[in-house]
């Protein structure tokens, strides 16, 4: 008997330990796991490193689990937020690392960590500064760079439904890396707003196949984070 | 007892071989003897059966005439779905099998070897069309390997060696062996028993075996 | 005004020309574009280099593509089947030339070649006879091959329903290679069951983005390639 | 004239620029000034945005209170979609961009190079947060990239140089540069005027550019 679900974003990211790395799905506020993030933050596990789009705002969310100090680096390609200075005051202050990755090449580095492809390469960042460090092949022509997979121990991610089995669908522009992260996580944390049996979600329309997905937890109205930030929530 | 009878039927091999699949697992079968494992599959156990044309929760074949020509499997058979089923593509497919996220590939062989080495995709003969399909990407992703197969081919040769003969599907990848005369583990230390069928003794497998044996049945 | 509709598969496999890569869709005969593929016979275009899973089966569709002596070379993962002798016997002839590929590798390489990849890295065939003439790399202490990108001057796939941008959905296992090779193909040509206006699909369910597809034939009731062999059809 | 109301308004520069996206284009229009174009393509032309957040066939704005936080831009502004739209996840989305399948990227630049060099990620200055988003994967991968931007910053500097100073986002990668003063190609001998702005001079225009200039403006 499959059934993947477990009562509370608290049960579903108690397993996370102190050194962790942790994928956070979501593209600004789109697609981000606000309720699995708080819950992270309630957990207290620290020295994470975290893969994300960006580094959240305001105080709530992302930005919040930044500023309780559990994040000792984040691997990240925009982490700048016209609402929260959480993240540059810990770079500055030299409190957080950074590894700063080219959205694309971000993207297709969790894909091939998912996939088992352990290095690719990619023209993207060839001939800049982002190429430090890298090993440079021409292919055709081209100068590319040698790129590694990333795998995590952990995957928090936010879907609109799920099954039981795991299978989700997303929200319009909030699945972005999410459906990358569930391939890439070890133990991957779903919050979907609507949970269903097996068979109430069509197969051919299935986005993300249950077998990427370990726990599935209902959080039936999510907060948004422009909302949150705009009534100067924080948290906890 | 001739050789011919001696041990189980292909059909109880399926069988047995269905036992030691955990509820709840992901797993994939291969074309021919392994596909009869979905039959034994015990009723009290949800398995995920995958199958890499794209297809997660397969279900059984379906009544004649009511199959679709677009609903098939690895063996292009016509099948249909499970509830919680899923369609994807041969990346996605792939991904799950090369990413580790199958727990289980269940496989035929032409030959094992000792070591886990795996042969089961050309017997590299003149003439013979290469034809290699999944395999190769099975053996090097999925979790666990157990292959399922007649202890000896038809004019009695072992099919567990000490070296295989055939080129490899992969190298080192096979974790359990279930025959028609045993279960057998590779172990670092080559192939053991953990299961005689009923009416075999450990002898008579060593016999048809081209390679040490070792004995690790529980006391 | 995007309308990417043509009138007939003739029209469709017109520009197709001597010497060019086509790749196929299918496993089997599901996904497999029969009425592309007979287009392209009477088309005659000669000399081509075929990707695609199978080889074909019975004396119509892909096979009979080969037959016709249009193929000089087949990339292929599985180019046997129980129905047909047509692959076999060239190339136990020596008239037709095999690249034999692990279909999940062809997978990636196909997707590679959309995607911008120009090689990857994969331990599939690591220790094999298939990996002759590839470079060997450890990832992690495992021996992993090389493998590069593979694109097409032409796609020919199937899909259920397209609309006239060229979004695609596909029926069931149908799926199989034809999103990946929508995306690795210079020009994509989709036969579909059903043809809709833009909106006809739902956004949340696409397979393949229109930006994947350069002409859509509207081709109502095709063909099943196992009728046609339990029949023993011939093309032409 | 003063300097500062020479040449086009930025609105105007955008509506220029959207002149030139063909019918049928599909393109990405980056944060910033870039997507003030598509508040100008013309009628009766049909152009598929793609947003690299996970959208083809972006449209307008939605009315205040009618969007929803998870269909949002590039910039995280909310959006709304078009008949024939499609979502999908980053590695597809930017396998669109890689893999060459747009026709056209429109950015915005802190400098720009005679060798179409584009620097506009990154200040390098001290204490500034390195921020490089999709930028370098559209400028590596797109079929055509354009620059949108005003010729000189606030304090008087040509933004179009012989050598950028800043970080490069992408080498030689830029196409075409749309200005307040003018339309300026990157061809193999550096920048040439295409076009100038109503009122502004080939004189004026190199006057306030930091590398040689060519003309090559219809006769």
């Amino acid at each position: 008997m499959i059934d993947k679900r477990v009562g509370s974003p608290r049960e579903a990211v108690a397993g996370i330990g102190d050194g962790d790395t942790v994928m956070i799905g979501g593209f600004g506020e789109a697609g981000s796991p606000i309720e699995l993030i708080h819950a992270l933050i309630d957990h207290g596990a620290a020295n994470l490193t975290v893969i994300s789009n960006n580094s959240g705002s305001g105080e709530i969310g992302l930005a919040a689990l930044i500023r309780a100090g559990q994040v000792a680096k984040i691997v990240c390609s925009f982490p700048r937020s016209t609402n929260s200075t959480v993240f540059p005051d810990l770079f500055n202050a030299g409190r957080i690392q950074l590894e700063l990755v080219p959205q694309g090449t971000l993207a297709e580095r969790i894909r091939a960590g998912g996939a088992g492809i352990p290095a690719f390469y990619t023209p993207t960042a060839a001939g800049t500064d982002l190429e430090a460090g890298k090993e440079r092949r021409e292919f055709n022509g081209r100068p590319c760079l040698l790129e590694h997979a990333l795998v995590a121990d952990w995957s928090l991610i936010k879907a609109r439904t799920a099954d039981s089995h795991g299978n989700l669908v997303y929200n319009k522009t909030a699945r972005n890396f999410s459906p990358l992260m569930a391939m890439a996580g070890r133990n991957t944390v779903a919050q979907a707003s609507s949970v269903v049996k097996p068979g109430g979600l069509d197969p051919e329309a299935v986005i993300t196949p249950g077998i990427f997905v370990d726990h599935v937890v209902h959080v039936p109205n999510p907060q948004h984070e422009s909302e949150l930030v705009a009534r100067g929530a924080r948290y906890p | 007892m001739s050789p011919a009878a001696m041990g189980l039927t292909t059909r109880q091999v399926a069988r047995r071989a269905a036992q030691d699949i955990p509820d709840g697992s992901y797993v994939n079968l291969g074309i021919g003897l392994p596909e009869l494992i979905a039959l034994f599959i015990p009723d009290d156990r949800e398995i995920v059966l995958h199958i890499e044309n794209g297809l997660l929760g397969m279900g059984p074949s379906p009544e004649p005439g009511k199959g679709d020509p677009e609903l098939i499997n690895a063996g292009k058979k016509q099948v249909t779905t499970r509830p919680g089923a899923s369609y994807f593509h041969q990346a996605d497919s792939f991904a799950m099998i090369r990413g580790g996220h199958l727990d289980l590939s269940v496989l035929g062989a032409l030959e094992v070897a000792a070591n886990g080495d795996l042969a089961n995709w050309s017997t590299g003969g003149e003439g013979a069309i290469p034809a290699v399909g999944g395999a190769m990407d099975l053996v090097s992703g999925v979790k666990a390997v157990y292959v399922i197969t007649r202890h000896c081919t038809r004019d009695g040769t072992p099919k567990l060696v000490e070296r295989c003969s055939y080129p490899l599907t992969g190298a080192r990848v096979v974790d359990r062996v279930y025959t028609d005369l045993a279960v057998i583990d590779i172990t670092p230390n080559g192939f053991e028993v953990v299961e005689l069928s009923p009416g075999v003794s450990f002898d008579e497998v060593a016999a048809r075996t081209a390679a040490p044996l070792g004995d690790a049945r529980p006391a």
